[in-house]
């Protein structure tokens, strides 16, 4: 046994105790503050549940809605909220194929954001709904009307989509918890003892359910990507399949993509800041994350700039008079503020920002983050709402002007997002201790010949607590 | 059922372990297949001498694709024929829209098949005793034997020891 | 399979809506009992029954949807459900003569007078101070009693005030009831009152064409047609007959289609349809009309001769006209000058052409001239009595129990108008007003201020009213007999024009009485029988029914369109048919002769209520789409049909030109305030680039401050702020010649169905 | 072969009368919204006559057309319904099936003409005006989508009566509310697949024109346009 076996040896366990101990913190005590927190955040989704309530028994009057303005903040929230979670899964998926070793204390806290944003997407198609007692009647099941959903509709893809895209997304989630719950089954008292022992599924940790896992993985995440396309795409279509002004676009599809990946991004990024300060965990979430995550949103804010040159360009010197009457519109009319607001938020702000390096700190990214989010938000605001506003006959173009029951639900839903977040942290480690652990170790080939320096030479340095620190 | 194991701190030690249990397993008279490795965080099989493992799973995934988008056809194309209601001057059963259809399908037959594939190829969800110790979620390797003759347990308790077990312990089910 | 399931569909609904209205009032101590049936109806089966329309003078006649079904009724004080014949859609009568199955938008929301929410149900007796509108319900027996204990002193011959009757202008047996009711009561006045009473027309067609009537156009004939502010086409006269021989005119035709010219300062509904829009400056119609007959004669296409008498009442029309050269006419219209020499050729070359006047031009000082002048027009062009022109429809005059040879006393009564009413009030002359029965007329909210009728009419000691609403005027009532409504009564009319035939709209109740209402002329009969003497003797029917078929069973003997072997026959056929027509001549109401004139009417400059230094712009009132002179403004379907040209719903506007707007500061949906020397209203503008630049007009019909849930409190009246000017030999309403200032005082609420821009056309936009 | 309903609407005899607007709505049992409902753009016409200002002062024009659902053979309205609601029926109509609506309102979004109309809140009518309700025609519940039918219920009478006298139905026997009411006679209604019927013979007219073509909707309604 060489000195250097026996100082690691030593050294070790202690290690090994304080990542444990570091990221089972936040699910093993909760502080007041938390508490408060979620109150608060609680207060809000309840206001946006008695809204809907109000809503459903009233009707969608209550609402800003009118014709021709059919669709408005429930379907802007539909589509944000959808592109949001494509922060988590598609990102995770990726970096997991590219085996980007930086993206083990972030994968989790990604796919978390996946799966709530979806659940939150999912449920503005009910809210918005005339008869949202009724929503069911878009599955197909044999039912006592006789009639099955009309496959044709790009609602019944939209609910095909994001079925498989929420059930894969919990999957990509929920697998790799298990060894994490396993250890938690082993660290806790009482109640949640119980609980996670039912949650850990029996998990050892034998050679045969570690293989298991990594090749459900990669095969999930080679699944995944493809499906996260498609989702965002088929909710696209929902606009593009039908000839309105400036919906019925080919480009809409990549278009709606690379904006979801966007804000996703932009999202995680506010979440991982959030978590780090919240939990405590600056020594796993570390400024070289936020530096990479920041040049990967860059390249989606070129990719944006690029879409919506690509989209007004070709309306713009096409001239057809419908279409170019909702580009004038926005750019020039009634929506000149929210589209250069957004053109700042989505570009000119954070441009700068995450292009040069000295900017691209853990506070630059957030800064463009943010202005990202809203900008999408508004984004989306501005390719549902003016299309409806000046839709072919000018004389039924229209106003509109949200109501509060809107303003309310869109909140809570804003709301729900960090409770949701903070429910879950509670729940399970937000950032994966085996993978964490795992990457401790060198690769196997590189064990070989591990030498003094490789550490140093390691391009994914400092992305590990080091020992001692 | 019963089981010798020792609790390693490390890989290295686990490794030798292992290595030392292969060595020892005619002896003692056991197969090496009833050597037990559990650990908090993957090891390579390789590196730890361990059997190679080997799964179906990407090819079981592939065909829960496949019968997933042949569902999905099904399913469009045969609400479509049995309620055949024309919309929009389309065909009752048109192709376009019912591919999109089979595309998701067959993605959520893939993905519902490698869960199900998971599970059943790990053998989860278990919940009897089995050899276990709660130190692995501490960080330590277990590496043991399972189900071997009762009277070579002092012999195995010696070979972990000299590979560096912090601890060795026994198990047994009543 | 399809159609059974649809059936299904329906039945079910209807079941439902009918069970929703079952549980609504099956709620305990809610208990409603069902009372037996009083009418046989199939349960589902339609049953089309014919009636006549009352919404405007037209005389349209009416196919009415009858469809059994649950009425919530009260039967001696117990209220239940009750299987009823319910009108469920108002149809025009495809066999009439004038609207031949075709009915206007007013037309069919007569429907929402019968169902009317704010409909009287009981006789009501005023428990409040005047115009309180605190009525408690009374009895039948009760109500009858009181008005005959209040109208038997004035019966007597030696009564010392006398009774007064105001209605709209009334035609056929209503009229010769009432008037027959009166003669009983010794200098008793019928006072007719409508706003947009065509009076001025009237005369003028008795100078030009011997005939105090409307006139009825073939315009399914014209070639060209020129119109002079007429409204034809929406509110103006007979306007469904007339609709139905415009689309003819336009497109009925093989290889001709009609051309279409329309003078008004401000595009009507009318104008809307025009081919081209002369906006000639108010007032000036006639010289414009003088200055096309100035080209025709100059230019030989026409001799003078050939106006015949109609234009000897034009001064200088035997010499061409000499002072119409188009010149000078361009300079008072500010019409070009080539623009007249080019109608009046087209009108020459394109005949049959006919003009039509009507509307705002004759609500002049000048009217009576500017009539008389497109009278002349219209003889010049050989148009009168021709194919493609206009023509008189034959009256019925003979027609009818001839109103009892009046007394020396009654020889002094007053047939006359709300003004003279008013002063008769005021001064108690020659009679004061003992009481006054008021039958539909709203002049309270029609009139201008300066007449002063409601200050008048609450001098009246004792008021009854036989309206189915409280509006302005009988809100005044002290007593309330509400009429059935015109579904559930006895109908008659005798239209004024709209046919080339003689015309008689009758028809028995559509429909069984709703409410605990009477027909008022059943109740006016039954008033006579209790009062005796000569009002009994005047009036010895039992029923309207009887004084209806006495007057009308002697046109058998006329050809018409009921060939009957008796007179029950006859009686029957016509009750079927809604009504009946000639099919040949019939005598006629002695054509008038054109006395008490023998000068020709001056051209008198058109004079205006207000400087024009202090009210810049002439005001316009005009009969909207939607009310007309405001009475269908408690209907909620026609308050929610949208304007034709500014698309507002359930309001008022004035309209304004963009550019005037702009100079004043004014945007579209500003609240702006108009001020006459008579009074001021604020109202929402609507920017109209059909409006001279010197004009603001309003629509007429909202600004009701007591007419139901729909109308009450809703938009700006603009009758309030206009002036008294009249024509002076008429006596009718100048309405169109006040003036006004226009300023702007804030945001206001506009309720529009198209927010979008003004056109529609593919406009190439600036990128 | 089956029927096809179709309309023609002559530009040139309509008026603007809009006697058809309050025809429907009282064929078709549409409650009125009031003041501020109406206000928010919620009226519910399903014919509407849209006008058009044209020209500078003095020469101004007005320019209109009644505008119903336009019964396309390819309507985008129809595919894009999740549940159905929304389908062509076999005499080529744009059915909407009120019990299948759930409220997506996407249908709504999908007709370039924006000729569908949703209900906002519950229909009601203030008593007795309920009692004028057609008992033909269902009333349409708070959440779902309605529009014009070409007053099929009215096709359905038509079509029994003239089964029952045992004889073909007769070209113009049947017409929707706005058709019958017309005054100036600019709507013609009837089925397109009889070439010798006034509405195929009108619609093969030099001056007709579908509205929006180039959407490629293929409309069932031809607007024989204005001649000056």
């Amino acid at each position: 046994m060489t000195t250097r076996e026996r100082q690691r040896l030593e050294a070790a366990p202690q290690d090994r105790d304080r990542l444990t101990r570091d990221l089972l913190r936040p699910v093993l005590h909760t502080s007041p503050r938390i508490y408060l927190t979620m109150m608060a955040l609680g207060a809000f989704v309840l206001a946006g549940l008695v809204a809907f309530v109000y809503q459903a028994y009233w009707g969608m009057g209550v609402s800003g809605l009118n014709r021709p303005v059919f669709w408005g903040f429930y379907i802007t929230n539909f589509v944000f909220w959808i592109g949001i979670s494509h922060a988590g899964t598609l990102i995770s998926a990726i970096l997991r194929l590219a085996n980007a070793r930086w993206r083990r204390p972030v994968t989790r806290c990604a796919e978390a954001i996946t799966v709530f944003a979806l659940v939150i997407g999912a449920s503005f198609p009910i809210i918005h709904l005339g008869r949202p007692w009724l929503f069911f009647w878009l599955i197909p099941y044999p039912s006592e009307r006789g009639i099955w959903p009309n496959f044709r509709s790009p609602l019944l893809w939209d609910f095909c989509a994001i079925t498989t895209y929420l059930t894969g997304s919990l999957a990509f989630l929920l697998l790799p918890i298990i060894p994490d719950w396993a250890t938690l089954r082993d660290r806790a008292i009482g109640w949640r003892k119980k609980l996670y022992r039912v949650l850990a599924l029996g998990w050892r940790g034998t050679p045969r359910e570690w293989h298991r896992l990594e090749m459900a993985m990669r095969i999930m995440a080679v699944v995944i990507i493809p499906v996260a396309v498609s989702v965002h795409t088929i909710v696209s279509w929902d606009f593009a399949m039908v000839p309105v002004p400036m919906w019925h676009s080919t480009v809409f599809g990549p278009y709606f993509v690379a904006g979801a990946i966007f804000s996703g991004i932009a999202a995680l990024i506010i979440a991982m800041a959030l978590l780090r300060k919240i939990l405590h965990l600056e020594e796993y979430l570390k400024p070289i994350h936020f530096d990479h995550l920041g040049k990967l949103l860059l390249v989606m804010s070129l990719l944006w700039v690029y879409f919506i040159v690509a989209e007004r360009l070709t309306v713009w010197y096409g001239n057809a008079t419908p279409e170019v009457a909702v580009l004038l519109a926005t750019q020039r009319g009634k929506f000149l503020p929210l589209f250069w607001t957004m053109v700042c938020c989505n570009f000119l702000i954070p441009f700068p920002i995450l292009a040069i390096k000295r900017l691209r700190t853990i506070t630059g990214t957030v800064i463009a983050s943010s202005t990202i989010v809203v900008g999408m938000w508004l984004e989306r605001f501005l390719i549902v709402v003016p299309s409806l506003e000046f839709k072919y006959l000018p004389f039924s173009w229209g106003n509109y002007r949200p109501s509060w029951v809107e303003i309310t639900i869109t909140l809570a839903t804003f709301a729900a997002m960090p409770l949701l977040y903070l429910l879950f942290v509670k729940f399970v480690p937000i950032i994966s201790m085996w993978e964490l652990k795992g990457g401790e170790h060198p690769e196997p080939a590189a064990a070989a010949e591990l030498a003094p320096g490789h550490e140093a030479s390691d391009p994914w340095e400092g992305t590990l607590p080091s020992a001692g620190s | 059922m019963n089981a010798i194991y020792g609790l390693f701190p490390d890989t290295d030690s686990a490794r030798r372990a292992v290595k030392a249990l292969g060595e020892v397993s005619r002896r003692l008279r056991f197969q090496p297949r009833q050597i037990v490795v559990v650990s908090q965080e993957p090891l390579d099989d390789r590196e730890m001498g361990l059997p190679r493992q080997h799964t179906w799973m990407p090819w079981i995934a592939a065909c829960g694709g496949i019968v997933g988008g042949t569902a999905g056809y099904a399913l469009a194309a045969f609400t479509q024929r049995t309620y055949p209601l024309p919309t929009g001057g389309m065909p009752v059963v048109a192709l376009w829209p019912a591919s999109v259809v089979t595309y998701e399908f067959t993605m959520l037959g893939a993905i519902l098949t490698t869960i199900v594939a998971f599970l059943a190829t790990a053998r989860l969800p278990r919940y009897g005793q089995r050899v276990y110790d709660a130190a692995v979620s501490d960080g330590m390797i277990l590496v043991g034997v399972a189900d071997s003759d009762v009277n070579a347990w002092r012999d195995l308790e010696e070979t972990l020891y000299e590979q560096g077990a912090e601890r060795v312990r026994q198990f047994s089910t009543a | 399979m399809r159609r059974r399931t649809f059936l299904m569909f329906s039945a079910a609904t209807a079941a439902g809506a009918m069970w929703d209205v079952a549980v609504e009032h099956g709620a305990p101590g809610k208990e409603l009992v069902r009372f037996i049936p009083e009418t046989k109806l199939i349960p589902g089966v339609t049953v089309w029954r014919p009636s006549v329309c009352a919404q405007c003078a037209a005389g349209c006649g009416l196919s009415v949807r009858v469809v059994e079904g649950d009425a919530e009724v009260v039967r001696k004080g117990q209220s239940g459900l009750i299987k009823v014949g319910l009108a469920k859609k108002l149809e025009g009568n495809p066999g009439h003569p004038v609207n031949r199955g075709k009915l206007c938008a007013r037309g069919q929301a007569g429907l929402q007078v019968t169902y009317n929410p704010d409909r009287l149900s009981h006789p009501l007796r005023r428990t409040g101070p005047r115009g309180s509108g605190q009525y408690a319900e009374v009895g039948w027996e009760e109500a009858l009693g009181e008005l005959h204990a209040r109208l038997g002193p004035l019966a007597s011959p030696s009564a010392t005030s006398s009774l007064a009757f105001l209605t709209p202008p009334l035609r056929g047996q209503r009229r010769a009831l009432i008037e027959n009711f009166l003669s009983g009561f010794d200098g008793s006045a019928l006072v007719s009152f409508e706003f947009f009473d065509d009076r001025v027309l009237r005369e003028a067609n008795r100078l030009s064409f011997g005939r105090a009537q409307l006139p009825t156009f073939d315009l399914a004939q014209s070639n060209v047609v020129l119109s002079f502010g007429a409204d034809f086409l929406g509110t103006w006269n007979s306007p469904v007959a007339q609709s139905l021989s415009y689309g003819t005119m336009r497109q009925g035709r093989s290889g001709v289609r009609g051309k279409f010219v329309q003078v008004e300062p401000r595009i009507s509904q009318t104008g809307a349809s025009s081919d081209e829009w002369i906006p000639a400056r108010p007032g000036t119609e006639g010289e414009l009309a003088l200055g096309i007959a100035h080209v025709l004669m100059s230019e030989h296409l026409r001799p003078a001769a050939a106006a015949g008498s109609a234009g000897r009442w034009i001064a200088g029309w035997s010499d061409g006209l000499p002072e119409y050269r188009p010149e000078a006419v361009a300079w008072k219209t500010s019409v070009a000058p080539e623009t007249i020499r080019g109608l009046a050729r087209q009108l020459a070359t394109h005949s049959p052409a006919v003009a039509i006047v009507g509307g705002a031009p004759l609500a002049q000082t000048n009217g009576l001239f500017t009539a008389l002048a497109v009278n002349a027009l219209n003889a010049l062009l050989g148009s009168v009595g021709k194919p493609g022109g206009l023509q008189f429809t034959p009256q019925l005059g003979s027609i009818g129990p001839a109103a009892p040879a009046k007394s020396k006393s009654n020889a002094a009564n007053l047939s006359g108008n709300i003004q003279t009413l008013a002063q008769q009030i005021r001064t108690g002359k020659p009679k004061p007003v003992g009481a006054l029965l008021i039958y539909q007329a709203n002049p309270v909210f029609a009139a201008p201020p300066d007449w002063q009728v409601k200050e008048a009419l609450v001098k009246v000691p004792f008021i009854a009213s036989f309206g189915s609403f409280t509006d302005e005027t009988s809100s005044l009532a002290d007593l309330i007999l509400p009429d059935h409504s015109y579904l559930e009564s006895w109908v008659d009319d005798l239209p004024e024009s709209g046919a080339a035939e003689a015309v008689l709209s009758l028809a028995p109740p559509a429909l069984e009485p709703l409410h605990h209402t009477r027909a008022t002329p059943d109740v006016l009969l039954d008033l006579a029988h209790r009062l005796g003497g000569p009002v009994a003797k005047a009036l010895p029917w039992k029923t309207y029914e009887a004084m209806l078929q006495d007057a009308y069973t002697p046109l058998r003997h006329l050809p018409g369109s009921v060939s009957a072997a008796s007179d029950d026959e006859f009686w029957s056929k016509v009750k079927d048919q809604g009504g009946w027509w000639s099919a040949g001549p019939v005598p006629e109401t002695k054509p008038t002769a054109a006395r008490g004139r023998s000068q020709p009417v001056k051209n008198q400059e058109p004079e205006f209520d207000g400087p024009a230094q202090d009210f810049p712009f002439h005001f316009l009132p005009f009969p909207s789409q939607q009310f007309g002179d405001g009475r269908h403004a408690n209907l909620p379907w026609l308050q929610e049909m949208p304007d034709l040209l500014s698309t507002a719903m359930w309001g008022s506007w004035v309209e304004i030109h963009p550019g005037t707007a702009q100079r004043l500061g004014i945007a579209e949906g500003d609240l702006v305030e108009v001020s006459s020397p008579h009074g001021v209203l604020r109202a929402p503008a609507v920017l109209s680039p059909g409006i001279a630049p010197d004009v603001v007009a309003m629509p007429v019909g909202q600004g009701h401050e007591r007419y139901g849930r729909y109308a009450s409190g809703r938009g700006a009246n603009p009758m309030a702020i206009l002036g008294t000017k009249t024509e002076p030999e008429t006596g009718a309403l100048a309405w169109a010649a006040t003036r006004v200032s226009v300023r702007r005082i804030g945001k206001g609420e506009l309720c529009l169905f198209s927010v979008g821009p003004l056109e529609w056309g593919a406009k190439q936009l600036k990128r | 072969m089956s029927r096809r309903w179709g309309m023609v609407i002559d530009l040139d005899r309509c008026t603007g009368c809009e006697a058809c607007v309050v025809a429907c709505s009282a064929e078709n049992n549409i409650a009125t919204a009031g003041e501020s409902q109406a206000a928010k753009g919620r009226a519910i016409h399903w014919i509407r006559v849209e006008r058009s200002w044209e020209g500078e002062f003095p020469n101004v024009r007005v320019r209109f057309r009644p505008v119903p659902c336009q019964q396309c053979d390819a309507a985008p309205c129809e595919p894009v319904c999740p549940t159905y609601a929304s389908y062509h029926n076999a005499e080529g109509l744009n059915a909407q099936v009120y019990n299948r609506c759930i409220g997506t309102r996407y249908c709504a979004n999908a007709c370039p003409y924006t000729g569908r109309f949703f209900n906002w809140f519950q229909p009601s009518w203030d008593k007795p005006l309920q009692l004028q309700l057609n008992p033909d025609v269902s009333i349409r519940e708070a959440g779902v989508m309605e529009k014009c039918t070409f007053c099929y219920q009215r096709a359905l009478v038509a079509e029994s009566q003239a089964e029952a006298e045992k004889r073909p139905l007769r070209d113009g026997e049947v017409s929707p509310a706005c058709v019958q009411s017309c005054p100036s006679g600019a709507m013609v209604f009837g089925d397109l697949n009889d070439p010798a019927s006034a509405v195929s013979r009108l619609a093969g007219l030099d001056r007709g024109v579908k509205l929006l073509e180039e959407v490629g909707t293929f409309p069932k309604i031809t607007y024989l346009a204005r001649e000056s």
